[in-house]
């Protein structure tokens, strides 16, 4: 386990991983769930084990809408979508550039992408 | 008579300062003056007097009596008086030096209060005559001549130099003392600084007051006066007035545990405060009115029946400056006076 | 003059290895007062406890310190010694020379001159104790049971049968609380009604319990042993003495549009009702919110059929005031409002529904008769989707922090319900933990799911749509198998969190008892006085003090009233005589010492005070109860005028104390 | 407004609605006004004054007057309507014995302030629109009005009068005074000067009591200094620890409710600036505790009395500031 | 200020009954050393602790004043420590005002389970006085020791 990239991850999402107590809420709401290899309560529970790594090759991490419902319906007040941030984040660093370029967007575009997923797209992939 | 220049006055003082102590009024902030232990470099005050009266230095606040050794179950009582050295102090006016014969009336005589015996022998007062009276000063209602000031020594101001005169044995010998710094002088202008200071003291607003209807003998008429309670309404039952007072002369004893003994102390007490005659049976002056009563009356009818009618007061009108609710010995006098 | 004996412990070797306690006793052998000092191997044993006796006796002593262990040890132990030999145990001091110098200090010079100041301090002390008696006060053998649900019935109940007399205070029209409401208890099945309604007739027959139904307590005063109370009593409009319950007025009554809260608004009741048949008192109560009569003046029909002439459309509410020994808190729980979780639309959705409406659905007298239907169509559900942790376990202000207890055992019990009568039902439970503590617990969960096959799911509903063809759909992740699952259903059953009674915050104000954030009742002492609060003679039963199930409730009801019992028993109590008191003559009557007393135990009078003068002069001053009073001492720095001083910790004391040490 | 004062304070006392009225009553020069209790329209009209000299606060003499029979007429600035209310809410005030009239407060003026100037043998002072025209045995002199202004009176905090039951003139607002201005600089400056700042000050004391005697905040029945049985009784400056001892339990005393009325620095002989100790305690509990204003009602808790789970630690004074 | 070599302060520690007299009983059950220069005043809660008598132990030659409560929350008498941190706070304050060092005070909470606490408060508390040498800024010089 990476423990800086762990570090890392916590101090850059400001999540407090060990609050989560395994209810799942977050899974249960989300709506990319099945668009996800791994899970949101899978990211704040391999954010605890420091399991960085496979979160960041993991396409989960763009397909995350940034909607906040998990954030919302925490009981716990964890926010899971800001750990799922968080390691994009890390990844955007290590790889050191941008993701996407802005120009490459129109061409992903299909009609069933949603509003809201297009201006995320931009927050997320966009440095 | 004998001056000085007033622009040798400081060397004056150095001189005085290396052989004794030497203590003169200064200015503390704006306004308000005291006396302090002469410095080189300090400056007399402008202000007509002290806020504090001179009294302090024979008869201080706090005083050490006694003290009582304590180790284990034994006590040992250890007497700690010592010969004071010698001082002068420097600048005191008239009221303040007629306040020292009211409290050697009190103090020495018999039995004689050796701690205050010992600081008076020991001390010069040089007085300085007043130019300038304030509209607070009454002085003159109790008989003092504010121009010829009195002390061990009076001195007096004509603008350029300032004159010596020695009243007792030990002002002789303190202006001989100084004989070096002096020399002879023409008093001619003094005179005129003089009547013209005594022109001033009879036009003053209390001018006029006069202690004619006051004295020994008037206990029955004033005792049981009805003025009293509309006097003493205001009066917050605090120590302003007796502790600027030059004549107040009250004092409490009381033990200070230090934990390794006791020390056995003195320090002034007031007649206005609540606890003053307070007695194992309780207090008979119980409320404000006769705590009141009781500090006029002493100084205007009692102090004066067993002191060959000389009065409590030397009309300094410290009280009148200083009294939180500017309630005062004149404000008592005109209100008993107008019957 | 003070004779002060000093009495030196060794300690075996505890005290006297690490200081030299011939050289402490024969230092403060020296200090002013003391006429016998002497050291001794082990001063609390028998032989050590008669030295100190005869010492006493022989020298005539006015004071004892013992230079010992912590006061916390031994301190009782020598008082007592103190005053078998006839003086006063509050002349006892000790000087805590081993916890607090010979266990520190290795270097046997500094520890000994320690213990000599501590020892030192110790005698300053002393000189300045006075004897202390401790005060007895009466206590009226009279219990208050707030609250008529199953704690305050078995509190009452329990009390009663002890001998004393006990008040019932119940906010209802009837008491029973919610188990009245409760269908079927766990882990055994039976049926609530079956064994609550003895009890509650129980109580209304016993002749030394009264029931002040429809009540609500206005005002506490007093302190231990003697409280006084008012109750009041709200109007209800029917004479209770001249009621029969017939309920021929419920029939009659026009207005019957009235949602039933006994039903938890499931159905409708009529303005004038009994909440439920085996209601105790079983008397009817109009509710002016509704009644035609009282809101316009036009109807009556209540009072022209009731042959008994009970309808009183003019009653007022009254006030009845009595004192009391002790008080017990039964105020018991509710579910929380869910109004904010719209994930879960309960508000928009009638098929949506709490455990506690669940209970009334399937209960024979509930607004079914029984039969599960649901409540937007009353068709039988087919599907069954159960929530757990609605509202506990949160972080968050919508919801609660504390794990509600209960509900994972009554989960279990309405999920095997549904399946035992209604198989062709798929139940499936929602779950993060299964907590299932307690005898015959977890048995009665594994049959749940062995027995009768219900679905558990380790995971969490997140969102839950009403959709058009009535259905509903749940979507909720299950952990284990990784997926997010949607589940068609045709009723979802949260779980809700349960929380303390509305009315137990300003009750808890008026008994001056304290609570958690929660509005819980605290505990005296987590652990070893769990059914008392910190205020003496205020005792707690069931939930306001915590979640609990049925069993447990039972017992700290009956754990409660054994302890009001052990007080009632008792013809005065004996206070602790360490308390404050107010020097009348000096007290301003300014109120601060009376706002920072955490007990209440300061109250002002208007005393009339002789003056010197002979006058007299009517003066406010505080006046402390000394039954009531802890002696914490917060008064005493809260006093600007010093007037109030803590017997046995005394200004006085405690500089004599600082000067000792510091000289 | 002198006039309407006193056509008011006749009528209330024709018409029986109060026996006495407390006001000031005129004194030998212009400056010496003593607080007075009148009982009769003949005493009002040759005595009752209210200028610029009227500083005194009369809510302390309440105490007093309310234990009497019969209501109480008292001319209240906005500041002792603060020293009023304050004691109406420690029950020292009874409220039914008391007509409040509320007047407009100063600035009011420093005898010592124009004394400081030099300026002597003063006969009559009047206010010429804001200078000041002194007459003297001496001459006439001149000087600013502000400059002659009680330090009390220019950092004013409100000009609102908390409680009244009539008003002569117009009711101000609470003010955005400077008045902590002087205790942050003290707080800036190192330990060792503020150290030194106090010593100058504090050894000035002469114990004479004033300040507790004048304070409306003190009005125990037997204070904790006059009483041998508190274990601090003391009656003397004796050690210059005496001297911090009696001003810092004092203020102490007070803290949460002293009103700032500044009553303790007019009256000081020595002029201490004593009301700087209050200030610090109202700093304080303002900063850690929340705003608080004693006597601005009768009912709220004092800061002292009260407090929250989350106040903050003691550490926070070693955490601030300069050491 | 000059620091004495051999300079043993008098610290003056108030700890409540029911938890920090308590934890001092136990910091000795573990033989947890703590400096000779700390004397012990048992007070039934640490609201009990009157200004007064902090001015008095510096005025009779104490360098150091500690008072040790319950923790919040965790008070016998339910609110009383919540009463001393507001007073002792402003206290503390107003001492600091006047110039006399901040290290000579202190408030500390300790339970009956901190021994350890309070050992090493105890330590760290008498090392800072020591620090700052012999109170002179709020002593009485009458009671000084000759």
């Amino acid at each position: 386990m990476n423990k800086n990239l762990k570090e890392q991850v916590l101090r850059s999402s400001g999540v407090n991983v060990l609050k989560c107590m395994r209810c799942g809420k977050c899974s249960a709401t989300c709506p990319s769930y099945d668009e996800m290899e791994y899970h949101p309560h899978q990211f704040v529970y391999m954010v605890e084990k420091g399991d960085i790594e496979t979160l960041m090759k993991s396409e989960s991490i763009y397909k995350c809408l940034t909607c906040f419902a998990c954030v919302e319906r925490c009981p716990r007040g964890v926010e899971p979508a800001k750990v799922v941030e968080a390691v994009r984040l890390a990844a955007v660093r290590q790889q050191g550039g941008n993701h996407l370029e802005p120009t490459d967007i129109p061409a992903l575009l299909d009609e069933d992408l949603p509003q809201q997923a297009i201006v995320t797209a931009m927050r997320k992939y966009a440095k | 008579m004998q001056k000085i220049s007033k622009a040798k006055l400081y060397e004056l003082f150095d001189d005085i300062a290396s052989k004794q102590t030497l203590y003169i009024p200064t200015d503390r902030e704006a306004g308000a003056a005291e006396y302090r232990k002469y410095e080189s470099g300090m400056k007399l005050t402008k202000e007509l007097n002290t806020v504090r009266s001179a009294k302090d230095f024979f008869f201080p606040q706090t005083e050490n009596l006694a003290e009582f050794k304590i180790d284990g179950k034994n006590i040992e009582v250890r007497d700690i008086r010592e010969e004071c050295e010698d001082f002068v102090i420097f600048g005191v006016r008239a009221c303040d030096a007629k306040s020292f014969t009211i409290l050697d009336k009190v103090f020495l005589c018999e039995p004689v209060d050796s701690f205050y015996k010992n600081r008076r022998d020991h001390g010069t007062v040089v007085t300085m005559a007043c130019k300038r009276p304030a509209e607070t000063c009454f002085c003159k209602t109790f008989g003092i001549d504010p121009t010829v000031p009195g002390g061990d020594v009076s001195c007096f101001d004509d603008g350029e130099s300032i004159f010596f005169l020695a009243n007792t044995d030990k002002g002789e010998k303190f202006v001989e003392s100084i004989s070096s710094f002096l020399e002879d002088g023409d008093t001619d202008k003094l005179m005129e600084v003089q009547t013209r200071a005594r022109e001033i003291m009879g036009r003053l607003p209390l001018a006029k007051l006069s202690t004619e209807n006051f004295g020994g003998d008037k206990l029955n008429e004033y005792f049981n006066s009805d003025k009293w309670a509309e006097l003493s309404e205001a009066c917050l039952g605090c120590g302003t007035c007796t502790f600027v007072c030059p004549t107040c002369q009250c004092y409490d004893i009381k033990d200070f545990n230090t934990g390794h003994g006791i020390k056995r102390f003195r320090c002034w007490d007031s007649c206005m405060y609540s606890d003053f005659t307070k007695m194992a049976h309780g207090n008979p002056r119980l409320t404000q009115l006769e705590r009141f009563r009781q500090r006029f009356m002493h100084k205007l009818v009692y102090f004066p029946a067993n002191n060959d009618g000389e009065f409590g007061c030397v009309g300094c009108g410290r009280c009148l400056a200083k009294c939180p609710i500017s309630m005062n010995i004149v404000k008592v006098m005109k209100a008993l006076e107008a019957k | 003059m003070q004779r002060i004996g000093v009495f030196v412990c060794h300690c075996g070797t505890n005290i006297a290895a690490t200081v030299d306690v011939k050289a402490v006793a024969e230092a403060l052998g020296h200090e002013p007062g003391v006429v016998i000092s002497q050291d001794y191997q082990y001063m609390c044993s028998e032989s050590g406890q008669e030295l100190v006796k005869n010492a006493i006796k022989e020298q005539k002593l006015t004071g004892v310190v013992i230079c010992s262990c912590s006061p916390r040890m031994h301190e009782n132990t020598f008082r007592k010694a103190a005053a078998s030999a006839g003086l006063n145990p509050y002349l006892v001091e000790i000087a805590n020379i081993r916890e607090q110098c010979s266990w520190i200090h290795k270097d046997i010079a500094t520890a000994t001159e320690k213990a000599i100041i501590l020892g030192r301090t110790a005698v300053a002390k002393v000189h300045l104790n006075t004897p202390l008696n401790s005060m007895e006060s009466p206590v009226v053998k009279r219990a208050l049971v707030i609250g008529g649900g199953i704690a305050g019935i078995q509190t009452a109940l329990d009390i009663a049968e002890a001998g004393f007399d006990v008040d019932i205070v119940e906010k209802q029209p009837t008491i029973g609380g919610k188990m009245a409401q409760i269908d079927k208890t766990f882990p055994t099945l039976d049926c609530a009604a079956c064994i609550l309604t003895p009890k509650m007739v129980e109580a209304s027959q016993n002749e030394r319990i009264t029931i002040h139904s429809f009540s609500e307590v206005a005002d506490v005063k007093g302190f231990v042993g003697n409280f006084t109370v008012k109750i009041k009593k709200k109007a209800r409009f029917v004479d209770e003495t001249k009621c029969t319950g017939c309920g021929l007025c419920t029939e009659k009554c026009p207005m019957k549009k009235v949602p039933n809260e006994f039903n938890m608004g499931l159905d409708n009741r009529s303005a004038i009702y009994i909440p439920f048949a085996q209601a105790v008192p079983k008397v009817a109560t109009i509710d002016p919110n509704y009644c035609m009569m009282l809101k316009t003046g036009k109807c009556g029909v209540c009072s022209k059929v009731c042959s008994a002439g009970a309808i009183d459309y003019k009653q007022q509410d009254t006030f009845i005031e009595q004192q009391y020994g002790a008080i017990v808190v039964a105020t018991g729980f509710n579910p929380i409002n869910l109004d904010k979780y719209d994930e879960f639309a309960y508000n928009q959705c009638p098929d949506v529904v709490t455990s506690l409406e669940l209970e009334r659905l399937m209960n024979a007298a509930g607004p079914n008769g029984g039969t599960l239907l649901r409540p937007s169509d009353k068709t039988h559900p087919h599907t069954i989707v159960f929530v757990q942790c609605v509202g506990s376990r949160c972080d968050d202000e919508k919801g609660k922090p504390y794990c509600s207890k209960i509900c994972c055992m009554y989960t279990a019990k309405h999920a095997m319900l549904i399946r035992e009568k209604y198989p062709d039902t798929e139940v499936y439970v929602f779950y993060i933990d299964v907590r299932t503590p307690g005898k015959n617990f977890d048995e009665f969960y594994r049959r749940a799911v062995e027995q009768y096959n219900v679905h558990y799911i380790k995971g969490m509903v997140g969102k839950v749509t009403p959709k058009s063809d009535g259905k509903i759909d749940v979507q909720a992740s299950d952990l284990l198998a990784n997926e997010q699952l949607h589940i068609n259903a045709d009723m979802v059953v949260l779980a809700a969190a349960i929380e303390p009674d509305k009315t137990a915050r300003p009750l808890a104000t008026m008994l001056t008892t304290q609570m958690d954030t929660n509005d819980f009742f605290t505990e005296a002492h987590p652990k070893l006085r769990p059914v008392e609060s910190a205020t003496a003679g205020i005792f707690l039963s069931g939930a306001c003090q915590g979640p609990k199930d049925i069993p447990e409730t039972v017992a700290q009801a009956s754990a409660a009233a054994a302890k009001a019992i052990g007080l009632l028993c008792k013809n005065s109590i004996t206070c602790n005589p360490c308390v404050a008191h107010s020097d009348e003559l000096m007290c301003n009557g300014c109120s601060s010492c009376e706002k920072v007393c955490p007990y209440g135990a300061i109250t002002y009078i208007d005393k009339e005070f002789r003056m010197p003068d002979r006058t007299t002069k009517v003066r406010r001053v505080a006046s402390v109860n000394p039954a009531v009073c802890q002696g914490c001492g917060a008064c005493t720095v809260a006093c600007p005028s010093g007037a109030m001083d803590l017997s046995g910790f005394s200004n006085s004391q405690i500089m004599a104390e600082v000067d000792a040490i510091c000289k | 407004m002198q006039e309407a004062m006193i056509k008011r304070a006749k009528e209330l006392l024709a018409d029986g609605s109060v026996d006495r009225v407390i006001g000031w009553k005129r004194g030998e020069f212009t400056y010496d006004i003593t607080p007075a209790v009148f009982t009769s329209a003949e005493e009002i009209d040759s005595d009752f004054v209210c200028d610029d000299f009227t500083a005194a606060n009369v809510s302390k003499y309440l105490v007093k007057e309310t234990q009497k029979e019969g209501k109480v007429l008292a001319f209240l600035k906005p500041c002792d309507t603060y020293s009023f209310n304050q004691l109406v809410k420690e029950h020292r005030i009874d409220r039914e014995k008391v007509y409040v009239i509320g007047i407009e407060g100063g600035p009011k003026l420093d005898i010592e302030k124009i004394k400081a100037k030099g300026i002597t043998g003063i006969l009559s002072v009047k206010n010429e629109d804001y200078t000041l025209r002194i007459e003297t045995i001496y001459g006439t002199q001149t000087m600013p009005f502000y400059e002659a202004v009680l330090d009390k009176c220019a950092s004013c905090k409100s000009k609102k009068h908390v409680v009244f039951d009539e008003l002569i003139g117009e009711d101000g607002d609470v003010l955005d005074s400077n008045r902590f201005e002087m205790v942050e600089k003290l707080e800036n400056m190192t330990s060792q000067e503020r150290f030194d700042f106090w010593r100058d000050q504090l050894s000035k004391c002469i114990r004479c009591n004033a300040c507790r005697n004048v304070c409306p905040a003190c009005t125990c029945e037997n204070c904790v200094f006059d009483n041998p049985k508190s274990g601090i009784d003391n009656k003397a400056p004796a050690d210059s620890f005496e001297e911090n001892m009696f001003h810092i339990i004092r203020a102490f005393h007070v803290a949460g409710r002293c009103t700032d009325c500044g009553e303790c620095s007019r009256v000081c002989p020595q002029h201490i600036p004593l009301h700087l100790l209050n200030r610090k305690f109202i700093k304080d509990i303002n900063e850690l505790y929340g705003e608080y204003q004693a006597g601005a009602d009768t009912t709220s808790r004092a800061p002292l009395t009260d407090y929250t789970k989350d106040d903050c630690e003691p550490s926070v004074v070693h955490e601030r500031g300069v050491e | 200020m000059q620091v004495k070599e051999n300079f043993e302060p008098v610290i003056v520690a108030f700890c409540c009954n029911w938890c920090s007299y308590a934890g001092a009983d136990l910091s000795g059950t573990n033989r947890l050393n703590y400096p000779t220069n700390v004397k012990i005043i048992r007070v039934p809660c640490s609201c009990r602790v009157n200004p007064m008598f902090i001015l008095r132990a510096f005025q009779k030659g104490a360098d150091g004043v500690i008072i040790c409560g319950c923790h919040p929350g965790d008070c016998h008498y339910t609110s009383g420590n919540y009463f001393t941190r507001r007073r002792i706070t402003l206290l503390y304050s107003m001492l600091d005002f006047l110039g006399i060092e901040r290290n000579r005070t202190r408030l500390e909470w300790v339970s009956a389970a901190e021994g350890a606490k309070f050992a090493a408060t105890m330590q760290q508390f008498t090392e800072d006085v020591k620090a700052l040498g012999p109170n002179r800024r709020l002593e009485d010089l009458r009671c000084r020791k000759q």
